[in-house]
């Protein structure tokens, strides 16, 4: 592709579009089908007005008050917890890899596999039962001599949501970013030992620019989950951590508003283009940070 | 896998097919029960009975079992009739019943809705005219003259409190004592959720706002939650039992369900029409998708919901085999007076008094004498809504 | 000892190392003493605790007991990353996410040399190992063999005390194996580094090593010369493990004398202590075994079960009654006229055998 | 090697977290759940009114075969398609990685109402509609547990050799790539198992009934009993997933051992 040292045979690379194209068709066509197609009814909705005609209004409101409101906190809660779950989640998986038996981290994965799927009411409920003023953890706390609810803190609140959604993000990352922990091979380690590099060398050096692309590609699926995730803040608050998701819910499956379906498109499509624009950083930095491995 | 998955979908399609050829069949051999338009032109209670006997189903939409009663409603009409009802998601919204209908396959489409008003005056062209019996009794604010829908029942938002608190709150004035710390929610965000935008008008009202504009009610949240008393929890079953809150602004046609569901789980609920201000829902509203699977049922169900008799329940009920469908509609009790008992305001309720075919409420679910009762118009609700758009951030939020 | 580079060779010394890991005896009780700008072999099946004690030498493993030293300096306690040994591993020890140059001068980064030494050290190290083309591609953009020589040259470029190289080439195809085996005899003796060589491919050990260590069960064998090793096993193990050797079974006729096939055979002095009526294997290579005529006294008669060409020589698989094949090596010009399915005589040269109890 | 502080520290931190994370509320909420008659006292009350719930096998089932179903169309689906993505086709990459988040962004309940504009009436009357949408939902799941896998093994070199001693293509990935991301294949298999397992908007949506859905209604009048659902479907579903782990980590190397222990033995 681009150095002239590259010796790899020329198939690997070379190929006609068609055939590059062909092994991926079942996957275009599913997702065109299944994916796509939908999403186009959504985009064409979102730009009619309510009797049918052609129209950008629905996009107006995205830019202002409350809506723009709703972005701007989706965005900051999003980055929060996958930047939380990322870090913790590499910890567990670097722990998990690196100490624990074969037999015990499968378990892990099965454990990590649903709750990375968990949310909704059964969540919230948890963490009120764990962390709500009459929580479990609470009470033992309190006898402890430590009142967590002495000061501001409330699990109804911006951190509260953010304590509950690491539930979900840590095992997220745990599951994804683990296999390449795994990938790192122990001569690495002692081929640097032994050329007289101390371990923090080999991490700053090796380790982490070896797993930083998996590191930015998780971050961003955890990013995009906590953007898109509302059932538990929607189960747990009124309002206190106003996300589009829920506004979107509101607006096309709710009891209040009829006919503002074409505005909870529009937020839709909003929220598509964020995380187009997400997806364009991380298309960037996971290319930086892979550039050895381009062939 | 994939030879299963073939199977899968063609018996599936097959099943759906002779579905289709089924009713369409039961239609054409008897009377076209999707075209009459009252019970005369239906031939009557006994036929239409046998009729929606024959279909042997209903479909219901969006009916949680707690809720204005539905459990017993549809328990009772199950037992007497004995026709099978499938509720779709009984958690479910307003918007997902009027999608149903508009894009659900044949055979899932609801035989009634319930539906919040809008829904229905911007979807009249969706629902067929069926005018019950007790069609005179409806007040005419709330039906469509043509009887393509009609309201059903109401509720007035009482507050309901864990009787193990302190002080037992009668007012909404009361929520302010310091007592109260860390106790009161409401049920969702009230710039989009029905049960806390009207928990707002009642504050308001309480406040001595008028409904023209909620800002009383938006500063009356905004100091509870200031002195700490309001919790951003939601107000919902199971975070009531975790001990999220100990006291919120609640449906009444909720509360006796409510109070049973609270005692199961070891709780005891109390709910109370709040002394200084009572606010009366809009009445959500009853109608037939002109596509109803089942049109007998579908009208035999809705003629049932508006019976104002007083008789059997699911309780009390015994067999019905061998009785005729007129005599079996007569012996049952109507949905006017369930609701009554599930602490709703049936519509006909007015009439009901006047005619004294009304049950006796459960007690604490009565309006205190003297008190203004208030339903807030759709453009009320709107106005308030965008204020709440503006203002609530800054209350819920921290 | 200086060798032509002005570079110092160093003394490798281990005295009773041994590693247990719970019950298992990795290593028991290893003395090896590798000279200065010798490269010795470690030999021996896997799990014979070759690599054990290879690791124990770069600190990458502690001993249980026993003392490691380095020119006469004790070097159990130094952390593998001060060892400066050099060690080249058996497969994808390159780090994928540096180029060729960043690889090779991990090393001196680490020892805070500055860029221009280092600049100069690394083209240094790649015109010895013949891969100046490649100074800016990346690891996945080279064939094995070229990884491995810019792993040598990664293990080189410190200037190690001793070079240490663990199976460095079997992840290899047959081919490039020969051409990097020949080039890193070839830099070790231009650079006269004291190296230790593990590997379980007794004919790679033979040809590089100046003397081949073979272990067995975390014990040294028997440490020698290629040849000596060779002609003179000191033990049945090292007899069978290198070079090729046909098992047959025979009984001790008489004192330090055994019958074996149809011959009476003298026993090596390491057996010949076996009592009288002793059933025994003996070991016999297959380049002392010869045709022979039906009529000698000494003759077996088999079946020709076998018959492979490789090149100067061919080898035959004669099979006899109550014994496994037997295989003779023959000078191929000889064997033209034999076909499989022919019978033959032949019979055991050797003045001498090794045996072992059967 | 030797065991330094630095690791108990990890591990303790790690641990601390666990509980405090996922263990204490996990706790919390099941105690609620043995809670007796009237909320008083322990017992299995709440489990034993579940069992007894006429949905509850049926839907049960439901959900375990739609869930399954999923897991392998996307399985079917993906692995080849990402071998082929990170072997020759690497320019398509960040369409077919947009495509894979796009699930995740946007909201389920427009997707479910786009389907339901867009599927034909014979799709939409079969149950089996869900098995699609599940593997849709699932992808950005299964997408990057397969890419972190696939980047660990030398995939060029595996296939060329493959390829080379004349196996097929199908006989290359099914036995040479499938074992070397074995733990990248389970992963994507139980996200989008566990997805399906658990999915309720769109089989709502879409007016299906699996077991979340029915869940819904079957527990609306008891609370204790909706806890213990909730604890049953996470217990449930984990058991099972690591019952379907470990029987298929017998006869494999175990990957820890791979990494950790090679070489000290030999």
């Amino acid at each position: 592709m681009k150095s002239g040292v590259v010796e790899t045979p020329k198939t690997a690379q070379g190929g006609r579009l068609g055939s590059q194209v062909f092994p991926l068709l079942p996957f275009f066509a599913f997702t065109g089908y299944f994916l796509i197609w939908p999403v186009l009814a959504v985009t064409l909705r979102s730009l009619r007005g309510n009797e049918g005609e052609w129209t950008f209004s629905n996009y107006t409101p995205l830019l202002h008050g409350s809506y723009l409101h709703a972005f701007v906190t989706s965005i900051k809660l999003s980055l929060v917890t996958s930047v939380i779950g990322s870090l913790l989640g590499a910890l567990f998986a670097f722990v998990v890899v690196r100490y624990a038996t074969g037999r015990f981290s499968a378990v892990l994965d099965s454990i990590s596999a649903v709750f990375a799927n968990s949310g909704g009411v059964p969540l919230a409920f948890m963490f009120i039962a764990a962390f709500g003023t009459e929580g479990l953890v609470t009470r033992v706390l309190k006898t402890l001599g430590w009142d967590i609810y002495a000061g501001h803190f409330t699990i109804f609140s911006f951190t509260g949501v953010v304590m509950v959604y690491s539930f979900f993000q840590i095992p997220l990352m745990f599951l994804v970013f683990k296999p390449a922990i795994g990938g790192l091979r122990k001569e690495w380690l002692e081929a640097s030992t032994n050329l007289g590099a101390t371990q923090l060398t080999y991490w700053r050096r090796v380790a982490i620019p070896m797993l930083m692309p998996s590191f930015i590609g998780a971050f961003f699926l955890l990013f995009a989950g906590g953007f898109s995730a509302y059932a538990t803040a929607r189960a747990l608050t009124v309002g206190t951590v106003p996300l589009v998701p829920i506004i979107i819910g509101t607006l096309v499956d709710g009891n209040v508003v009829s006919d503002q379906q074409n505005l909870g498109d529009a937020l839709a499509v909003g929220m598509i283009i964020v995380a187009g624009v997400a997806m364009v950083g991380y298309i960037w930095a996971q290319k930086s940070a892979a550039k050895w491995r381009q062939s | 896998m994939r030879k299963q998955f073939i199977i899968g979908v063609v018996a599936a399609a097959l099943a759906a097919a002779s579905l289709v050829a089924t009713s369409s069949v039961s239609t054409a051999a008897g009377k076209d029960f999707s075209k009459c338009q009252n019970l005369k032109a239906c031939g009557g209670m006994d036929a239409l009975v046998k009729a929606a006997q024959k279909e042997g189903k209903l479909n219901v939409i969006t009916l949680p079992r707690d809720w204005a009663n539905y459990g017993e409603a549809m328990d009772l009409f199950t037992k007497a009739f004995g026709i099978k009802i499938t509720d779709d998601n009984p958690d479910g919204s307003s918007a997902y019943e009027i999608q149903t209908v508009k894009t659900a396959p044949a055979s899932k489409v609801p035989d009634a809705v319930d539906v919040g008003i809008t829904y229905a005056l911007d979807n009249t062209n969706l629902f067929t005219s069926y005018k019950v019996e007790n069609w005179a009794d409806i007040t005419a604010d709330y039906k469509d003259p043509a009887g393509r829908w009609y309201g059903d029942y109401a509720g007035v938002m009482a507050l309901s409190y864990d009787t193990s608190i302190p002080k037992a709150p009668k007012s909404f004035a009361d929520l302010k004592d310091p007592s109260f710390k860390n106790m009161v929610a409401i049920g969702g965000d009230p710039s989009g959720a029905q049960e806390a935008l009207m928990s707002v008008f009642a504050a308001n009202l309480a406040s001595g706002g008028s409904p023209d504009s909620v800002q009383s009610g938006v500063d009356y949240f905004k100091s509870l939650k200031t002195s700490g008393n309001f919790v951003t929890a939601l107000a919902n079953g199971q975070n009531f039992l975790a001990g999220a809150y100990k006291v919120a602004f609640s449906w009444s046609f909720n509360g006796p369900g409510a109070v049973a569901t609270a005692a199961k789980a070891g709780k005891t609920v109390k709910y109370v029409i709040p002394s200084d201000a009572v606010i009366k829902g809009t009445p959500y509203v009853m109608a037939i998708p002109f596509n109803a699977p089942h049109p007998a049922a579908a009208r035999l169900w809705t003629e049932f919901l508006f019976s104002q008799n007083n008789g059997k329940t699911s309780m009390t009920i015994g067999s019905t085999k061998g009785m005729t469908g007129s005599k079996i509609f007569s012996s049952i009790m109507g949905g006017q007076n369930i609701w009554i008992l599930g602490g709703a305001l049936p519509i006909t309720f007015d009439a009901m008094v006047a005619k004294k075919t009304n049950v006796t409420a459960p007690e604490g679910y009565g309006i205190p004498k003297g008190v203004k009762v208030i339903t807030p118009t759709v453009a009320q609700q709107d106005a308030a809504k965008t204020l709440l758009k503006a203002q609530w951030p800054a209350i819920a939020g921290n | 000892m200086t060798n032509a580079h002005g570079r110092v060779s160093s003394t490798l010394e281990l005295n009773g190392v041994s590693r247990f890991f719970g019950q298992v005896k990795a290593l028991d009780g290893l003395d090896l003493k590798v000279n200065p700008g010798e490269l010795v072999a470690l030999l021996g099946p896997s799990g014979c605790g070759k690599t054990t004690a290879l690791r124990i030498v770069a600190g990458l493993e502690y001993s249980t007991t026993g003392s490691l030293t380095v020119n006469g300096v004790r070097y159990n306690e130094t952390p593998a990353h001060q060892r400066d040994m050099g060690m080249v591993f058996q497969s994808y020890s390159l780090f994928p996410n540096l180029n060729v140059t960043e690889n090779i001068e991990y090393g001196l980064r680490a020892r805070k040399m500055a860029a221009r030494d280092r600049s100069k050290r690394v083209a240094e190290m790649l015109t010895l190992v013949e891969l100046g083309s490649k100074a800016k591609a990346f690891p996945h953009q080279l064939s094995g063999g070229q990884q491995q020589r810019v792993a040598l040259a990664r293990a080189l470029a410190i200037e190690p005390t001793v070079l240490l190289l663990d199976e460095p080439l079997s992840a290899l195809d047959a081919q490039v194996r020969g051409q990097i085996r020949e080039e890193i005899r070839r830099i070790q003796i231009d650079l006269g580094i004291t190296t230790l060589f593990v590997t379980h491919d007794q004919e790679e050990a033979m040809s590089i090593a100046d003397r081949v260590g073979v272990m067995n069960h975390g014990k040294l064998e028997q440490i020698d010369t290629p040849i000596e090793l060779y002609t003179n096993p000191s033990s049945p193990f090292v007899a069978s493990f290198v070079g090729l050797a046909n098992r047959i079974s025979g009984e001790v006729s008489a004192a330090g004398v055994a019958r074996i096939l149809n011959q009476t055979i003298s026993l090596t002095r390491a057996v010949s202590a076996f009592a009288l009526g002793t059933k025994i294997t003996a070991i016999i290579r297959p380049e002392t075994l010869i045709l022979t005529s039906e009529n000698d006294p000494e003759a077996t008669r088999g079946l020709i079960a076998l018959k492979s060409f490789l090149g100067p020589l061919t080898k035959l698989g004669v099979a006899v009654e109550g014994s496994p094949l037997i295989h003779i090596n023959i000078a191929s010009s000889d064997v033209k006229h034999l076909e499989i399915g022919q019978h033959i005589s032949f019979k055991v040269t050797a003045s001498e055998v090794m045996a072992e109890h059967a | 090697m030797k065991i330094s502080p630095f690791k108990w520290i990890l591990i303790g931190a790690s641990a601390f977290l666990s509980l405090l994370i996922f263990v204490f509320p996990l706790f919390a909420a099941a105690t609620y759940s043995f809670r007796g008659e009237a909320g008083k006292g322990r017992s299995l009350a709440n489990y034993r009114w579940l069992l007894e719930q006429d949905g509850f096998y049926p839907n049960l089932f439901t959900s375990l075969k739609l869930a399954a179903l999923a897991g392998i169309l996307s399985l079917v689906l993906m692995v080849p398609t990402m071998v082929f993505l990170n072997l020759k086709a690497q320019r398509y990459k960040p369409l077919v990685d947009f495509l894979c988040i796009l699930p995740l962004i946007i909201p389920v309940v427009s997707l479910a109402i786009g389907a339901q504009v867009a599927m034909p009436e014979f799709v939409q009357n079969s149950e089996y509609e869900l098995v699609f949408f599940f593997a849709i939902i699932a992808l950005p799941y299964t997408y990057r547990a397969l890419d972190t896998s696939l980047q660990t093994v030398p995939l060029k070199t595996l296939v060329e050799a493959s390829r080379s001693l004349g196996a097929s293509w199908v006989a290359t990935i099914l036995k040479v790539i499938v074992p070397a991301i074995r733990s990248g294949i389970l992963g994507a298999l139980f996200l989008a198992f566990a997805l399906g397992i658990g999915e309720f908007t769109i089989t709502s949506l879409l007016h299906w009934e699996t077991f979340p859905t029915w869940t819904v209604g079957a527990a609306q009048s008891n609370i204790l009993g909706a806890i213990a659902l909730s604890v049953f479907s996470f217990v449930g579903a984990i058991a099972l997933l690591a019952t379907i782990s470990l029987i298929s980590r017998r006869g494999t190397k175990p990957e820890s051992l791979e990494s950790e222990d090679e070489g000290v033995l030999l």
